[in-house]
């Protein structure tokens, strides 16, 4: 019992290696010079080679905070911010319900500081009764101990007037509490009408497939765990999952919408300041649940615009030898079993789209930021950064590592 | 057993056989044979309660024991203490034990022990279903267990959501066991319901009307029935989930005209009762310590009757609440919040009523009322949570967050842990004879109560910025790290609580004070018999003549004879006011409801091999039926004995 | 009461009897350790003469694995195995679910079959799907024909219900027909 | 008139005999009521059969008469020949001068057999020795559906892409031109046609994700006169300042490419596999393009030009003249390549020069061979998928309920996806005026997948499991007439007709089963007249011709196979509905009816000494 309840086991040599020592195996078989330039690929970032990756990779970074945070706000969200006694900085965040960046986040946030107002009153309130009950109970103590005794017949009226009381009280401000989420509801919903781009997301085990609509179908495009969205647009997302249920959930910006196989749900989101938001899968989904994650960013409108433009293009062709070889290596081996580059024969859907991967704020879902040296990280072992996923460990040599390096970095 | 004098309380009543003479026959007629066999065949409430209770907090310390190893995994980002398959397994496993194992057997246990006392009868009603409910259980349970030990452990959450559960998404057995253990489970569940509702319509003492029915055995009553509605709805859909993943049927699966969501509202049919099913028996233990340590009778006993009768009817209208975010329709939606908004009503009522109580009484701080005030605290805070809840769209932002987690561990352990360790140090002199300390009742409070909040109150933050629930790791730098530690201390703190009930435990089972056999001063029924209770609980059966008995007929209870002596026989009483109506005999022990619970294992446990075992294990199942409901010739007693 | 006591003994005999779960229910992602090169030369058997090569320590990992199984069962129909050989039945490829091996019914020969192709058709994916995925997909195509233990063999997917699931499948005894491999104008 | 007495007298007084027997016909057609092939492109009958089509105008028709309603009972095998192997024979035997030419299914053979010597026996094989791996990519068995014949040369396709011209007399090779590369899936099985010194190929390969295209080679050197792509760019697909459609829908630029998700048109299908029309007075060739790909239509939105339609093009230089879409966004596999037969006939009491096309969503077509403009197109087989075609627009109109879905199973939709007929062509008589179309009576339950495109391997992306329609039958030959738009008589059969028709001026219709029955039934009422039981089912194409002792000889190739026999030629397992993407399961039987064969049958009346 204990030793499952413990660390992982320990394997046979080959399992359970960390990344280092994937590529310390491919080592082995090179001279030590490629081992050498393995290395470079972490150092190249301003990273240490990394003992245990896991440990060692600052998963979201020292993620800025998006622009604008904390300044400008809304008048409920200073008062939110002044409300947040627990733990100011902690209200604050890129994936925080608290610090909303959209308009649906916003007046949830405002709905939920007036509820925890409301029934921080009604808490205190019975603190205070309790304390009191206990308090008068404490003097009446030092009555002498005796048999129970039958209540007063004043006393008793007086607590069933208070009784009534409370019943009434109750039921007027949770039917006020109703009343005001009705309201927010309504005024989320009505958000919907007002959209103006489409996205189709599909949830997949453990990464979102992201499909930006257009009526004219060769302006449509896929990419993989980002959206990116113009500043002040509202944003139909259309959710759809292909496995089992997913959740969507971009706490800066709006609540979550689950995505469920054999059912088309939608929502809309709305930034209204520029940043990047984080947002996670919010349903258990089994292994890798926990680094399921996309990246939110808004833009004005003509960055957003160049940013499609140049999403909608194909793969570049590349440019020197080592991409090229690169490119080789990725059409002829594992790579292309699962992977879209628009542009090549490499046209499956299995995993993401890595047509403009470079170009990404994240890799493997959110998991890492994006780096050379992280993607080396990744592919070299993706079982060690995320277990269980599907993208298996293939066996490349370190030099076609460094090919295939060079050719997704140049993926932009 | 020695033969003692019967309870002072109760006054002797018509011509019969001598006290002691009495008392000697009845344990004759109702004591459990001694020995291994007797101890197998036993059919004694009060045993097959004892057995229930320790079982299910052998399984609180299990699940207990895998929350710590959750939280250490927790403690900090990127921890690898834990492969997310073996994660996933405690999680699952946590929640499973929790809800199935502990929660609502533990409930339904006391209720075993306590409501025949209660009402004042001397069995309960069909008590070797009641031994084959226990069987059952404990069969599923250990299944259960074993599989997880094997590396089969479920790992697909408490809820079992398909199409994770499914065939596709959970490959080989281990969802397979633990929708067995639902089905065994609720088998246990819904006999041990039956056994009550009987118990406490037919059997209660003369007298006692529907008026007089102490609060517990009201708040089991409710329970009961909501296990009676409740139950089904989950044994179909673990049903269906093991014939889909078994035998191939469709019933989840959307592409052949099935529907993932099916699970949901079935299981959430169940699934949000659940939660009532455990919170109103301990709102009985509540309302049982409270008047005792108040030293008051209960403030308004008819409203919090109302209460409950009104909880258990709006628990089955708020089920899609668990499910404002699949995308269901946003009028039905505002239908759920309202309802849910609306037991906030009840809940209410019984909250004032029990400060009422309080501020107008005379309490004695002993351990019990301690749990009580913590209880208060604890569940109020759980229950305004609650109310954010139900609010869809602040739902949006907090559903599957640790908010939620939050939430409801400060409804369940403040709502009905705190009320259940309360109603163990009240009824543990009932029990075994012997006192709890108090001393280190306080200390098992103090750190309980400490703990439990420096543990579960940061996840209310941690759920607002950002953390979703059944995460096996979560990265550093989204200003989750310290709330985390802080959670994982005080789930540390929590635990040295539980040792020191433990210790406690143990300690006075050893070396306790003797108890009286109503050392509270309390004023209901099962004090007024010794402690523990003889074999048959009453001499005489008492007659009620007021809600609080004890305290209304301080001179001891009147009471009826003319139940025989020399066979069970118990007295049914009509169902409003509880007047005599005819003598029923009870069964004798008997070792077919172990055989027949061994049948259903069989046929349970390999329906997840095949499906052909429900054809060939109901062969073994028919034979111990047969032998359980054997037709027995009438004893051939001309002048029967009466007490 | 007792109950441990009962507990540990029914444990004890549970254990033993259930020690194949163990392995049944690990879900180790990253298959078993990788070795060289796959099995060092095909299979022997009753397909090619020799004395039958003593069974790769491997195959138990894979084969009795309910996790390898699923695996195997999503990487048959990701990698379009499934566009030639359809759920079993066949379609431009032989059919993968009767008692027919045209290659060899053993998982090496399988593995062999998917690393290296066969003549008429069968593609060659070496260097195209990583070893571990090969023993997995090799391991579910032997579940197609019942060859599996049923406790590990995958349940029905949720989608269209082509036939009915490997945990289903009857038995078939393999025969081997026509072997020998390149045949001009035979099926591949 | 005794027409048969009149043939025995000779070939050549035959010949007048028959160009007599035809003017009354040609006369009639001043008179708008009746249709008749389009008489440029259907010349006399001279007794040869040297297109498997029988002439540009794709009649199938011949205007032998010896065998009748009168003699067929009599009629017997003259010679049989095994071809040796024993896949599909999709194709249609030609006959040209003293020799027939046949050619296998993989690898290919072609043969050339004598038929002035009793038995016929081979003049000459030709091996063309095609890639075996390319049995690995071809989608429904690897069936070749005929050779083309032209100023001496027979011209083959093979299975691995590449095209051959070989001299008739002599069977040696004389170029052979690479196509298709059969890594990315490209197989050839269509049959060439010849027009204007023009060697005509199209691709296969839709179910593989190809591009598909048409090519023209030159028939002297077999190099690449033009190549015109049926996906992508305006200039790949040889649209010029010619293509004037008829439709607005058809208009725009590079419709190619915008129809299409980003890049997807380059693995888009469209392949031209079927048959191709040439009307030498509009000097235009007529053929259709197949479906896109894959499948799963949510993975391709928009139109998919220029899939699943029928291009008109100048046989020069390639470039487009129209183009209707048939199937705009196809949603089933419903390619756009059956027979194109040309007829001028009246249409609302004017003479129009139409191209008639049973298609695979079950409509006849009828369009106007100059503009591509719809006349009428009438259901001729259970249809539920669809509500009709809106003639002002060419727009059909689908029935949203039974749109594939992913992830979800939608249930009994009407025609399949080999559709209500396939590739088998239909035959026209101008004497009974009467379309005869050997189609099928299947539905099917469809769900949508996600397709990963791995080059060389299926890019599909559908699970099928097809079963019988409305009645239980699974098979039909329906008598159509086009004037009247309705259908005359037709004959049920129990499996699904994979074998084309063939009618004849002795009034009969020829065609086989697919339990191995070759049947001629009276043409005017359908009532079955003989039947003979052959080796194997049926799926080839039957030829009358005259034979060089001027009798008349109805030849069929028997051997049984495609797409709707793989379950007995891949001895595929029936209990996986889905096998064969789901035509197993509606066959299940066929097993249990015939066995895989390859042979020649050639029947004749008993020769009276």
């Amino acid at each position: 019992m204990t030793a499952r309840l413990a660390a992982p086991s320990p394997s046979p040599a080959g399992r359970g290696r960390d990344p280092c020592a994937a590529l310390g195996e491919a080592k082995l078989r090179l001279p030590p010079a490629q081992a050498l330039l393995a290395r470079k690929a972490w150092e190249g970032e301003g990273k240490v080679f990394p003992r245990n990756l896991a440990l060692t990779l600052p998963l979201c970074g020292p993620l800025p905070l998006p622009p604008g945070a904390g300044e400008g706000a809304a008048p409920w969200r200073r008062a939110a911010l002044a409300l947040c006694p627990l733990a100011l900085s902690a209200c604050q965040g890129i994936q925080s319900a608290l610090d909303p960046a959209g308009h649906q986040s916003g007046r949830i946030a405002g709905l939920w500081w007036l509820f925890l107002a409301v029934l921080a009153a009604i808490y205190a309130l019975v603190l205070v009764l309790l304390l009191i009950a206990a308090f008068r109970s404490r003097r009446r103590r030092s009555l002498p101990p005796g048999p129970a005794f039958r209540p007063e017949e004043p006393t008793e009226r007086r607590l069933t007037r208070g009784l009534t009381a409370w019943a009434v009280g109750t039921a007027a401000i949770v039917l006020t509490l109703t009343g005001f989420s009705y309201a927010v509801d309504r005024d989320i919903l009505a958000l919907g009408h007002r959209a103006e781009l489409t996205i189709e997301v599909t949830a997949k085990q453990w990464w979102w497939q992201v499909k930006y609509d257009d009526p004219v179908p060769n302006r449509s495009f896929e990419t993989a765990n980002e959206i990116r969205l113009p500043v002040g647009v509202p944003v139909r997302v259309v959710l759809k999952s292909q496995d089992v249920i997913h959740s969507f959930w971009v706490p800066n910006l709006h609540g979550k919408t689950d995505l469920i196989p054999g059912r088309v749900n939608e929502t809309v989101i709305v930034a209204d300041r520029e940043g990047r938001y984080r947002g996670q899968c919010a349903e258990f989904c089994g292994f890798q649940h926990a680094n399921m994650a996309l990246d939110v960013v808004a833009m004005p409108r003509e960055q957003f615009d160049a940013w499609r433009e140049s999403q909608l293009a194909p793969a570049s062709a590349p440019s020197d030898d080592r991409s090229r070889e690169g490119q080789r290596v990725f059409l002829t081996s594992a790579c292309v079993m699962c992977h879209t580059v628009r542009g090549t024969t490499a046209a499956s859907r299995v995993g993401p789209d890595l047509t403009h991967v470079a170009a990404r704020p994240s890799l493997a879902a959110g998991t890492l930021p994006y780096s050379k040296g992280n993607l080396a990280g990744w592919i070299a072992d993706p079982q060690r950064i995320k277990p269980g996923s599907q993208m298996p460990v293939v066996d490349l040599s370190a030099d076609q590592l460094q090919s295939v390096l060079a050719y997704l970095d140049g993926l932009k | 057993m020695s033969p003692r004098d019967a309870s002072p309380f109760i006054r002797r009543d018509g011509p019969a056989l001598e006290e002691v003479e009495t008392y000697a026959r009845l344990e004759r007629t109702w004591a459990t044979p001694p020995g291994l066999w007797g101890w197998l065949s036993s059919v004694d409430h009060k045993q097959v309660g004892r057995r229930y209770i320790v079982t299910a907090f052998v399984f609180f310390l299990l699940a207990g024991l895998l929350a710590l190893a959750m939280r250490m995994q927790l403690a900090g980002p990127e921890q690898t203490l834990l492969t997310p398959d073996r994660y996933n397994q405690i999680f699952t496993m946590h929640g499973t034990t929790m809800m199935f194992l502990f929660a609502v057997p533990v409930m339904e246990a006391f209720a075993i022990y306590l409501v025949p006392l209660m009402v004042g009868t001397r069995a309960i009603a069909f008590p070797r279903l009641n031994a084959f409910s226990y069987w059952v259980y404990l069969a599923g349970g250990v299944m259960l267990w074993v599989a997880f030990i094997l590396n089969v452990g479920p790992d697909v959450g408490w809820f079992s959501y398909v199409p994770l559960a499914g065939p596709q998404f959970s490959p080989g057995k281990r969802t397979d066991f633990w929708a067995q253990m639902i089905t065994f489970t609720e088998v246990a569940a819904l006999a041990v319901a039956v056994e009550i509702i009987v118990t406490v319509f037919k059997q209660r003492a003369p007298g006692m009307s529907l008026n007089r029915i102490p609060l517990f055995v009201w708040g089991q009553l409710v329970t009961s029935f909501m296990v009676v509605f409740a139950m089904p709805a989950v044994m179909v859909s673990s049903s269906m989930l093991i014939m889909d993943r078994l035998i191939g049927t469709h019933f989840f699966n959307p592409a052949e005209g099935g529907d993932a969501l099916l699970w949901q509202h079935l299981f959430w049919f169940f699934g949000h009762p659940e939660v009532y099913i455990i919170f109103l028996p301990a709102t009985g233990f509540v309302s049982s310590i409270l008047p005792t340590f108040a030293r008051r009778p209960i403030f308004g006993y008819t409203a919090l009757v109302l209460a409950l009768v009104a909880t258990g009817f709006l628990g089955f209208g708020l089920w899609v609440h668990h499910m404002f975010v699949t995308g269901l329709p946003h009028l039905g939606n505002s239908f759920y919040t309202a309802a849910s908004m609306a037991i906030a009503v009840p809940s209410g009522i019984q909250i004032f009523c029990w400060l009422a109580t309080l501020w107008d009484g005379r309490p004695r701080f002993a351990t019990p009322l301690l749990f009580v005030i913590g209880f208060i605290v604890i569940f109020v805070l759980g229950g305004l949570s609650g109310i954010m809840l139900a609010s869809v769209p602040i739902d949006s932002q907090v559903h599957d967050t640790y908010f939620v987690v939050a939430h409801f561990h400060y409804v369940l352990i403040g709502g009905a842990v705190f009320p259940l360790f309360g109603a163990v140090y009240y009824w543990f002199p009932k029990f075994t004879g012997r006192m709890l300390s108090e001393r280190a009742g306080a200390w098992n409070f103090g750190l309980f109560f400490v703990g439990f909040n420096l543990a579960f109150f940061p996840m209310h933050i941690l759920g607002l910025i950002g953390m979703p629930r059944r995460v096996y790791s979560y990265p550093a730098g989204l200003g989750w790290d310290d709330l985390n530690l802080l959670a994982t201390a005080g789930a540390t703190i929590l635990a040295a609580g539980v040792l020191v009930f433990l210790g406690n435990v143990w300690h006075s089972l050893k070396y306790g004070l003797v108890a009286d056999d109503n050392p509270w001063g309390a004023a209901t029924l099962e004090w007024a018999t010794t402690s523990p209770p003889p074999s048959f609980n009453f001499v005489h059966i008492p007659v009620v003549t007021g809600s609080n008995p004890l305290w209304e007929e301080p001179d001891g209870l009147p009471v009826v004879g003319g139940l025989r002596v020399d066979q069970r026989e118990l007295l049914l009483t009509s169902v409003v006011d509880a007047e005599p109506e005819v003598r029923e005999p009870s069964p004798e022990p008997s070792i077919w409801p172990l055989l027949s619970a061994t049948a259903v294992t069989i046929l349970f446990i390999g329906s997840i091999f095949t499906p052909w075992a429900v054809v060939w294990g109901s062969i073994p199942l028919a034979v111990g039926l047969i032998g359980w409901f054997w037709p027995k010739s009438a004893p051939d007693t001309p002048e029967p004995v009466i007490d | 009461m007792s109950s441990p006591c009962r507990r540990s003994v029914s444990l004890a005999v549970l254990a033993v009897l259930a020690l194949a779960a163990c392995d049944r229910e690990e879900r180790e992602p990253r298959g078993a350790p990788v070795g060289e090169s796959g099995p060092q030369a095909i299979a022997q058997g009753s397909l090619y003469a020799g004395e039958p090569s003593p069974p790769d320590p491997r195959r138990q990992e894979y084969e009795g694995n309910a996790y390898h199984l699923a695996q195997g069962k999503q990487l048959y129909v990701w990698f379009n195995c499934n566009g030639c050989h359809s759920n079993g039945g066949g379609d431009i490829g032989p059919p993968l679910m009767d008692d027919t091996w045209i290659y060899g019914d053993s998982l090496e020969n399988i593995f062999a079959t998917i690393v290296q192709g066969r003549p008429n058709g069968m593609p060659s994916f070496r260097n195209k799907i990583p070893e571990t995925q090969i023993w997995e997909i090799a391991a579910y195509v032997r579940s197609m024909s019942g060859q599996t233990p049923t406790a590990a063999s995958p349940g029905r997917n949720d989608s269209l219900n082509a036939k009915p699931a490997e945990q289903r499948a009857p038995k078939a005894e393999p025969k081997q027909s026509n072997p020998g491999g390149p045949q001009v104008e035979g099926r591949q | 008139m005794d027409v048969t007495r009149v043939c025995r007298t000779g070939a050549v007084f035959a010949m007048t005999m028959a160009l007599l027997a035809a003017a009354p016909a040609l006369a009639q057609d001043t008179a708008p009521t009746k249709a008749v092939p389009a008489p440029a492109a259907s010349p006399p009958d001279d007794g040869a059969w040297a297109m498997p089509a029988k002439n540009y105008a794709s009649t199938r028709y011949s205007e032998l008469d010896e065998i009748n309603a009168g003699t067929v009972r009599d009629l017997q095998v003259a010679f049989t020949f095994s071809t040796g192997v024993d896949r599909g024979q999709e194709a249609a035997p030609l006959v040209v001068g003293n020799t027939m030419y046949i050619v296998t299914p993989y690898p290919n053979r072609l043969f050339a057999l004598d038929l002035t010597q009793p038995g016929a026996p081979v003049t000459w094989t030709f091996e063309p020795k095609p890639a075996a791996s390319a049995q690995g990519v071809a989608c429904c068995d690897f069936i070749n559906r005929g050779v083309a014949f032209a100023d001496g040369r027979v011209f083959m396709n093979t299975l691995d892409g590449q095209t051959i011209a070989v001299e008739a007399g002599t069977g040696r090779e004389v170029w052979r031109t690479k196509l298709g590369d059969i890594n990315k899936g490209e197989t050839i099985t269509m049959a060439p046609l010849v027009v204007k010194g023009k060697v005509l190929v199209g691709n296969s390969g839709g179910e593989f994700g190809v591009r598909g295209w048409l090519t023209a080679l030159d028939a002297g050197t077999g190099k690449i006169a033009w190549k015109a792509y049926n996906t992508g760019p305006d200039s790949d697909v040889l649209i010029g300042p010619d293509y004037k459609p008829f439709y607005d829908k058809e208009k725009g630029k590079d419709l190619g490419v915008t129809t299409w998700p980003p890049n997807a048109w380059e693995i888009g299908g469209g392949t031209v596999w079927g048959w191709i029309a040439y009307d030498p007075e509009l000097d235009l060739i007529y053929h259709g393009t197949a479906n896109p790909g894959p499948w799963n239509p949510e993975q391709r939105p928009g139109d998919n030009k220029w899939t699943g339609g029928i291009f008109a093009r100048n046989p020069d230089t390639g470039q487009a003249r129209w183009f209707y879409q048939v199937v705009p966004h196809d949603l089933y596999d419903h390619d756009a390549i059956n027979e194109l037969i040309l007829l001028d006939m009246p249409v609302n009491g004017t003479m129009r020069k139409t191209v008639v096309r049973p298609e695979r969503n079950g409509y006849i077509y009828v369009l106007d061979r100059a503009t591509g403009e719809v006349l009428s197109a009438d259901p001729y087989a259970y249809i539920n998928s669809s509500t009709g075609v809106d003639l002002k627009t060419g727009i059909l109109a689908m029935v949203e309920a039974k749109a594939p879905k992913m992830g979800k199973v939608v249930r009994d939709i009407c025609p399949t996806a080999p559709g209500s007929k396939d590739w088998n062509p239909s035959s026209f008589s101008p004497r009974t005026g009467l379309l005869y179309i050997p189609h099928m009576n299947l539905c099917m339950d469809w769900q949508s997948a996600e397709a990963n495109y791995i080059a060389g391997t299926p890019y599909v992306g559908a699970e099928v499991r097809m079963f019988a329609g409305p009645g239980g039958h699974r098979g039909e030959l329906s008598a159509w007439d086009p004037v009247k738009r309705a259908k005359a008589w037709s004959v049920k059969e129990d499996f699904p007709l994979w074998s084309g028709t063939l009618s004849t001026a002795g009034d009969l219709v020829f065609y086989g089963t697919m339990e191995g029955w070759f049947k001629a039934l009276d043409a005017r009422t359908g009532e079955e007249l003989w039947r003979f039981k052959t080796g194997s089912g049926i799926i080839g194409q039957p030829i009358a011709y005259r034979g060089p002792d001027g009798r008349e000889y109805v030849a069929v190739l028997s051997g049984v196979g495609g797409w709707a026999g793989a379950v007995v030629v891949g001895n595929l397992d029936p209990r996986d509905a889905t096998a064969a993407k789901g035509f197993v399961n509606a066959v299940a039987d066929l097993k249990d009816k015939t066995t895989k064969g390859g042979t020649l049958y050639v029947f004749a009346l008993p020769s009276k000494r």
